[in-house]
């Protein structure tokens, strides 16, 4: 996030309240996420993959799945298209890629553009499901997966980190202008309808 | 009247009793009823009223397919009509009552109809009605109206909610009786990811309602211990009280989209907290094994309508699963040796059975033997004719040598044989086939991926039942690549299953229904056939045979059949009604789920949107957006008093309007300033880096599809702006350009709208105010920073752009930072702004000040007008080809008499105008022929004190001056006014170069 | 109906917008006759009852342009692949 | 024997022994003077008004399955003639015009139900759009209201006025707008034709034309050759395969369009209401069944059904309109195959060979035609001119530019 002396306000800020006792999901917003987009020049998809491989130790996945380098990942979501995070913000992720690609790629900022969510918790994956018309199963969507899709009218992109203590650890980014949409479509799949935040717990539906 | 007792066994738990209501009087049952099997045990035979006749009608099924018992379930709100009382599991407190009928069930005024039926015939509405023609409005229709309908809807908002799900499989197997059970758990062995789906509330299908013994248990014993091992599967999903109500298309793996509604809370009193009431599935499955089992048919004889007149396997439902025998003296009227099952049944609850008529001659002697030793009398070859009293009280039967007996009995099982079910077979466009052995319609071209098992292919022993039901659930899971299991091999019996294909009694003395619930008879039938309606979609549409609730599921056939011995034609040349989803009715709000009221579609807000509230903005819909409208103050009486005051702050000081929800493209590669020249009309390659140019963009047909401004942030660096409507629209149109058009260029696009926060700066003090704002972090003046110059520069530590351009025709910049900031940045803005007089402004202002200047917006961006139409020609370069250049020199779209862009004034100046009026000439009569145009949009200018407005006028611009009429017959108004240049204020544009 | 996207797999139908004929490609705006081709092109259809080349936009997915052929009679998806070919390089 | 209440009367006394088939089923003759193809409401319009209006009795209606089993057995029933363009207008009144009257002229009641159509708006500009509209409508001598919210409410007040997305601004409301009984209009026809002597020939499907030179001289049918000077399509969604055996290239695009009935309730939705900010109308059958449709599919199609995407719109549009339908049962959907033109505007015109004539381009609009639709038709295969309140509607329009585009999307057929 910007040291900036105007005050940033995430996409989700204000929507994900403390949630009562329970188990089930656990949803935690990722305000501090850096992103952008990298899409490369005509044709000049191995060679940025090449560059980035070499100075920055990330290998652009070719399909829609996630490359982890330090706090640098990128994810497939398109041909010849990533979308970049970076667990220390935007400056560090803007930075990295302007020196190393800029002439390979052209890169654009998102870090404003998307509100991110981690979601977790033994039921996050049921309730997930509810919402997007993939396939969550384990088999189907592994670890390091990325997927492209709609949730309740809404655009997003959705990835699977490690499994974490509390079971498997989705992510997702939509638009910030959908945030509070999105966070009521979320929530209602959650049932029990509970919002949350940062380590609190909701009960969902499924148990 | 309390002959319906209940017997010992069942599957009812006597240790539940439940209370419930049904036209206001009290009644229980227990745990595991329905609430037909609950007031059956009661004693109630009379459930409902038909359609037409109001006939009295009982309970014909024990299943979805019951035409007759339909009841209006639960109160106020959640009052649901229509509804099978056959299906109705029982929940403390439930109120149901009869519907159809005035003023009570019993005794029903309606059924006077019953008289004028003689009158009231198939289609006899369309033979009459038709004199005098207004009549039919007045009087006839709304009398017709006043009788139509069966339930009422609540009127009320809906207050459960609903959900939409996805479930993803191998195989999903619809139906969890033997045969489907089997399936489900031959491929969940082999490692497979099943969904098991039964519409029933306990898995077992006939299993249930049958005296079937599986490994010398009972079947029903046997279904709970199944369903007991799939649950133990992690990757098995059971879902009961869950139908399978469409079967939809498949992608190229075979994958096939299911559709299927889950009654999640329907057997509660209300849906517990935060569950939905129903929740649709939508189920991809690789495989699916259909086994949904039969409908055993009814035969059409004189009266059989009765109430009192069930199916023989009904009878046995109610006997074996619920313990309640429907009478005390029963007789069976049947086609098949399955029906007599119902007598053996019976007798040895020690119900005696009266009678078997069995229509064939002939019978396998070992039931006729079995029938004998418990002294029933047997009929064969012989028929009911009619019946008598209300519930049935005798029948007439006609034996095969004529002779006619009557017999007194209080309920009348009726078996005609089975039905596979096949619906979900066709949903894709397959058609059934007939079977002669079966004499029924069984699956044909079957859905890819689906196979079919059990009685819904006409398997109808129970030991064929499971060896199907088994092999086609290994076949799934191996196909699903999943390995072979070693399976059970399950001891059981395949009953005797002889059946003749007989649909109807000719020679009927009473009335004899084929289709219940609309009261459609045999000679409705003849009738249809008579008068030349003799396909089976004639047929249903002329009697309405099979629309009813039931969709026909216990009467198509045997109308086909009366149709086909009628025309002398077989059954199916007659035709096959092809099957529609959904297979049972399906809840309107279910299939909407969570997307209701104020979540219809999405809300988009800007990150300036609680800034807005608290200066209490009023806020309007665009596209998914909410914008500021105005800004209300204390004191304005309306809109235009806001709007107005916010124009002129603008127009003296400066304004702030959050434009952030406009469109932005950034448009990235060597070859960028070549792709914009081809989807703009205008040239961008000659746009200097740091300068900003308004372009024009065009549909390939030549007609103007979006504009906007692009900036060039360095050679091979754009940014563009689209309208807020347009943007997903234009990013389309320029990815299919980029992608499919000219693959060739190096040119990356990406949507960066919601990456910055943008806000317009506009009014003479603009400039102070950002040089007060941003200090030194860029050069704002008139020299470092002309009209349509733009610049990225850092402001706080944030990457900023800032860009001079102008919708108001001010002095004007647009600012943007990253969205994270934009709250706080608005924030700033008006604080800096404060000693300038700085006013928040809306899009109401924004309107009035772009038709002050004559800039074109939505209502003249309508998709049928072309550049020169509104006046922007020239920018139609003659240098280069673009996307819509050659189809726009069409004769249609050069036309000299086309209208075209022109301002407009009232000639009595204090007269308002009105949008959506038409151009006539003075004198010219209000008629079509006479339309030169109309008025695209309208404002009252402050700066000129008077309404304006702009219309497209034909032949316009050789029309300035002229005086002609804006005529609104609509509001009752006819203006004159004065066609002027589109541009009312400051035509030089001195104050946006200032 | 299910689409399978090159890129992202097979998704529901609800995922792509929809945009016709794959064969009307953009003649050259040079020819004598580009005024007939390109009302040809863009007005008139073979609308086949059977296979049919369509272009499909994956627009709730990976903003690829598709070309998918696809049996009109049965909806049944032939074949699908990336409409441009940077794409399929890529 | 004529359809009266007096003769109703005397056949129940005899069992409804006495009537007659509605229409003959004529088996197909060598050669007649005029062939229609297509046994819907146009068709059957067409070949009525061809044997009524111009005296031409000697007319072969040819229908490959039974006749309605198209679109004209597969729509929402809407009657309406609320449109804006010039072109459009007097058409579409001309229609409605002789709906008010047709009952009685063919002797079939087909339920012609005057009950009016809304269609609301929720914009500014949807207001304004409504209002150049209506004022169209009503230079035209066409009924035309335009309504506020609280008008809104007194007619529907079970519409959601208070917690709406998108809320209700008014509406645009025609009375004379409403329904009629679908199937029967097309029996309706069917008998009035057959009375005339027109045969009406049930499956019996075009394979091929005859020709002589650059002429059409009759159709190959699965049941032999049939010949006639002038030969007229009015094949719906079928319009592109019919043409393409005479090698024509036609500006249409076939689409499925779903549609929808619920379980019979008690009436309580009076007319038709259009929803504005969602592709959604919705009416109320006499037997008590809502009906009502939504948007296309999207994709070009010629199974009559669709996928769940376009079900899911409709019923969340129904939702978001009228939340009290919320426990109201779906009963059954059907898809009807759409001959979705350019501009969204229908096409009744010669076609560049001679003796073949062409009915098509009625996108989702076409029930509503019907008789004006047949009364032009039969004008154009009588006279070889062009009637005058279908003037616009030529095939040559999309070359030359002068298109009839209510909605401004362009050459985008899914979109119209």
């Amino acid at each position: 996030m910007s040291e900036s002396t105007l005050v940033a306000r995430s996409g989700f800020h204000d929507l994900l309240r403390p949630a009562g006792e329970g188990r089930g999901v656990i949803v935690t917003e990722r305000a501090e996420l850096g992103l952008a987009t990298v899409i490369a020049r005509k044709g000049g998809a191995v060679a940025l993959a090449a560059r980035l491989k070499e100075r920055l130790g990330v290998d652009p996945p070719a399909g829609p799945r996630r490359d982890t380098s330090n706090a640098l990942s990128l994810m497939g979501t398109g041909p010849g298209t990533w979308l970049a995070t970076h667990e220390q913000g935007t400056t560090p992720l803007l930075s990295a890629l302007r020196k190393n690609v800029g002439d390979l790629a052209a890169v654009s900022d998102q870090s404003d553009g998307y509100a991110v969510l981690r979601l977790t918790g033994p039921e996050g994956r049921e309730a997930l499901a509810k919402l997007v018309f993939i396939d969550l199963h384990p088999g189907a969507f592994g670890v390091g997966h990325v997927a492209c899709t709609v949730a309740g009218h809404t655009g997003i992109t959705l990835w699977r980190l490690e499994d974490g203590p509390d079971g498997a650890i989705f992510e997702l980014a939509v638009y910030r202008s959908f945030a509070a949409s999105f966070w009521h479509a979320l929530s209602a799949s959650f049932a029990g309808q509970s919002t949350c935040d940062k380590n609190a717990r909701v009960r969902s539906s499924f148990g | 009247m309390n002959d319906g007792i209940r017997l010992a066994g069942g599957l009812i738990d006597r240790k539940r009793p439940i209370a419930l209501r049904f036209d206001g009087k009290p009644f229980s049952g227990f745990a595991g009823d329905t609430l037909a099997s609950a007031l059956l045990a009661s004693g109630v035979r009379l459930f409902g009223r038909s359609f037409k006749y109001h006939r009295p009608r009982g309970l014909l099924t024990a299943g979805s397919e019951e035409p007759n018992a339909l009841v209006e379930l639960r109160t106020g709100a959640r009052r649901e009509a229509n509804t099978r009382a056959t299906t109705i599991e029982l929940f403390e407190g439930l109120e149901a009552t009869s519907q159809n009928r005035w003023p009570t069930l019993a005794f029903d005024l309606m059924a006077v109809n019953s008289l004028l039926s003689p009158f009231l015939v198939a289609g006899f509405y369309y033979k009459t009605f038709m004199w005098p023609r207004a009549w039919w409005e007045r009087l006839y229709e709304p009398a017709i109206r006043r009788a139509a309908g069966l339930g009422r809807a609540s009127m009320e908002e809906d207050p459960d909610t609903y959900e939409v799900a996805h479930a993803f499989c191998d195989v999903l197997v619809i139906g969890a009786g033997p045969a489907g059970l089997a399936a489900a758990l031959a491929a969940a062995r082999s490692g497979a990811r099943v969904i098991l789906c039964d519409e029933d509330f306990v898995p077992g299908g006939r299993l249930n309602a049958e005296r079937h013994e599986i490994d010398g248990s009972p079947g029903s014993a046997w279904a709970a211990e199944v369903g007991a091992e799939l649950r133990s599967f992690p990757d098995v999903r059971v879902m009961r009280r869950t139908t399978v109500f469409g079967v939809y298309d498949a992608g190229m793996s075979g994958a096939r989209t299911f559709g299927a509604l889950e009654r999640v809370s329907d057997h509660l009193a209300v849906p517990p907290p935060g569950q939905p009431r129903q929740r649709m599935w939508k189920i991809v499955a690789r495989r699916a094994v259909l086994a949904a089992g039969a409908i055993e048919r009814p035969i059409v004889f004189g009266g059989n309508d009765r109430p009192g007149v069930m199916m023989a396997s009904a009878v046995r439902t109610y006997v074996n699963r619920f313990a309640v025998t429907p009478g005390r003296r029963i007789a069976l009227f049947t086609t098949c040796d399955d029906g007599w099952r119902t007598a053996l049944d019976l007798a040895s609850d020690s119900v005696p059975v009266e009678a078997i008529i069995d229509a064939r001659v002939t019978v396998d002697p070992a039931i006729l033997e079995a029938a004998k030793r418990q002294g029933t009398r047997t009929f064969l070859g012989s028929q009911v004719i009619d019946t008598h009293g209300s519930p049935v009280e005798r029948i007439t039967v006609r034996d095969r040598d004529g002779q006619l007996t009557r017999i007194s009995i209080d309920t009348l099982a009726v078996s005609g044989g089975w039905n596979p079910t096949v619906a979900l077979t066709t949903h894709v466009g397959g058609r059934p086939k007939w079977s002669d052995t079966l004499a029924a319609f069984v699956p044909g071209d079957l859905p890819g991926g689906m196979t079919v098992a059990g009685a819904a292919r006409g398997a109808f022993g129970l030991a064929e039942a499971l060896r199907e039901g088994l092999a086609a659930g290994q076949e799934a899971a191996e196909a699903t690549g999943h390995a072979k299991s070693a399976n059970p091999i399950w001891r059981a019996d395949d009953e005797a299953r002889g059946v003749t294909a007989f649909w109807h009694v000719a020679g009927s003395t009473g009335k004899a229904f084929v289709d219940f619930q609309h009261d459609v008879t045999d000679a409705d039938v003849a009738l249809a056939a008579r008068e030349g309606y003799r396909s089976a979609e004639h047929l249903k549409r002329y009697t309405t045979l099979g629309m009813a609730t039931d969709q026909g599921k216990t009467s198509s056939v045997a109308g086909h059949a009366i149709m086909a011995a009628i025309t002398g034609r077989s059954i199916p040349e007659v035709g096959t009604t092809t099957f529609r989803p959904p297979y049972s009715p399906v809840a309107v709000g279910a299939v909407a789920g969570i997307h209701r009221g104020r979540h219809f579609r999405p809300t988009r807000l800007t990150a300036s949107h609680a800034w807005a509230r608290e200066q209490g903005a009023v806020f309007v819909e665009a596209a998914q957006w909410l914008r500021a409208q105005w800004y209300p103050r204390p004191g304005e009486k309306d809109w235009l008093e806001s709007a107005v005051r916010e124009v002129k702050s603008v127009r003296s000081a400066v304004g702030v309007c959050d434009v952030s929800t406009l469109g932005k493209i950034d448009i990235q590669g060597a070859d960028a300033a070549i792709f914009l020249d081809r989807v703009y009309t205008n040239m961008f390659s000659t746009l200097p880096v740091g300068r900003v140019r308004y372009g024009l963009m065009l549909r390939e047909d030549g007609f103007v599809m979006d504009d906007g401004t692009t900036a060039r942030l360095s050679d091979d660096h754009y940014v563009m702006s689209t309208t807020t409507t347009g943007a997903g629209k234009v990013m389309q149109h320029l990815e299919h350009a980029r992608q499919v058009l000219w693959p060739e260029l190096d040119v990356q696009l990406v949507s960066v709208t919601e990456q910055w926060s943008q806000y317009s700066i506009a009014g003479p003090r603009s400039r102070e105010l950002l040089e007060r704002l941003l200090g030194d972090a860029i050069d704002v003046g008139n020299a470092a920073f002309p009209y349509l110059a733009c610049a990225e520069f850092t402001w706080h530590g944030l990457p900023c752009r800032l860009f001079r351009i102008s919708f108001s025709g001010e002095l004007a910049y647009e600012i943007a930072v990253p969205a994270r900031h934009g709250d706080a940045a608005m924030r700033a803005i008006v604080a800096a702004g404060q000693e300038f007089g700085i006013t928040p402004y809306g899009t109401e202002a924004l309107g009035i000040m772009r038709v002050e200047k004559g800039h074109v917006a939505g209502n003249e961006l309508n998709g049928t007008t072309t550049a020169d139409d509104l006046g922007l020609g020239k920018m139609m370069s003659q240098k280069k080809d673009f996307i819509g250049r050659v189809l726009a020199r069409r004769p249609g779209l050069a036309d000299p008499a086309r209208a075209v862009l022109v301002g407009i004034k009232p000639v009595d100046r204090s007269v308002r105008l009105n949008a959506g009026a038409h151009f006539l000439a003075p004198g010219a009569q209000s008629r079509l022929e006479n339309d030169q145009g109309y008025v695209t949009s309208v404002a009252f200018s402050p700066m000129l004190g008077h309404w304006i407005g702009l219309g497209l006028l034909s032949g316009g611009r050789e029309r300035i001056g002229e005086r002609i009429r804006a005529h609104d017959p609509l509001r009752g108004k006819d203006t004159e006014i004065e066609v002027v240049s589109p541009c009312f204020f400051d035509p030089e544009g001195m104050r946006l170069k200032s | 109906m299910r689409i399978r996207c090159p890129f992202c797999g097979e998704r529901d139908v609800g995922e792509f917008a929809y945009l016709g004929d794959a064969r009307a490609l953009r003649p050259d705006p040079g020819l004598p006759d580009a005024e007939e081709r390109f009302y040809e092109a863009v007005y008139l259809r073979d609308n086949p009852a059977g296979p049919h080349d369509e272009l499909w936009y994956h627009a709730f997915g990976c903003r690829t342009w598709l070309r998918v052929t696809r049996n009109t009679l049965t909806h049944e998806i032939l074949a699908v692949a990336f409409a441009g070919p940077n794409e399929a390089k890529a | 024997m004529r359809y009266s209440l007096l003769n109703l009367v005397r056949q129940a006394f005899s069992g409804h022994r006495d009537w007659q088939p509605a229409w003959r089923d004529a088996a197909p003759k060598p050669s007649y003077d005029v062939i229609v193809i297509g046994g819907g409401g146009h068709g059957l319009a067409t070949a009525y008004y061809l044997a009524k209006n111009h005296g031409i009795r000697n007319v072969a209606l040819l229908e490959r399955s039974w006749i309605g089993s198209g679109n004209a057995g597969r729509n929402t029933t809407i009657i309406r003639s609320n449109y804006m363009l010039p072109g459009n207008e007097p058409f579409y009144e001309w229609s409605m015009k002789l709906w008010e009257g047709l009952e009685q002229e063919v002797n079939y009641n087909s339920m012609v139900s005057q009950r009016g159509v809304l269609n609301l708006y929720h914009s500014d500009s949807q207001r304004d759009a409504a209002a150049r509209r209506g004022n169209a409508m009503r230079m035209h001598g066409v009924d035309a209201e335009l309504l506020d919210t609280s008008d809104v409410r007194r007619m529907y007040p079970f519409l959601d006025f208070d917690n709406a997305r998108f809320p209700i601004h008014g509406g645009l409301l025609q009375r004379r707008g409403g329904t009629a009984r679908h199937d029967a209009v097309v029996w309706g026809f069917a008998r009035a034709a057959s009375d005339l002597g027109v045969d009406i020939i049930q499956n019996c499907e075009v394979t091929g034309f005859a020709r002589e030179g650059s002429r059409v001289v009759g159709v190959e049918t699965t049941r032999g050759t049939i010949r006639a000077p002038k030969v007229g399509m009015a094949v719906a969604g079928n319009t592109s395969r019919v043409a393409r055996f005479a090698g024509l290239h036609l500006p249409i695009e076939s689409h499925v369009l779903q549609a929808f009935v619920s379980e019979a309730i008690k009436p309580f939705i009076d007319g038709v209401v259009t929803f504005g900010a969602g592709h959604f109308y919705i009416s109320q059958s006499d037997k008590g069944g809502l009906v009502f449709g939504g948007d296309l599919d999207m994709y070009n199609s010629y199974a009559q059904r669709g996928n769940l995407p376009a079900v899911e719109d409709v019923f969340t549009s129904a939702m978001a309109l009228m939340p009290a339908i919320g426990r109201v049962r779906l009963l059954r959907s059907w898809g009807g195959v759409m001959d979705m033109s350019m501009d969204g505007s229908p096409i009744i015109d010669h076609t560049p060979i001679p003796g073949l004539y062409l009915n098509c381009g009625w996108n989702y609009g076409g029930f509503k035609a019907t008789p004006a639709s047949g009364w032009c038709f039969a004008h154009l295969l009588a006279k070889d001119t062009m009637h005058p309140v279908a003037s616009a509607y030529r095939l040559d329009r999309f070359r030359r530019g002068y298109l009839i585009d209510e909605k401004g999307v362009g050459a985008q057929p899914n979109l119209h």
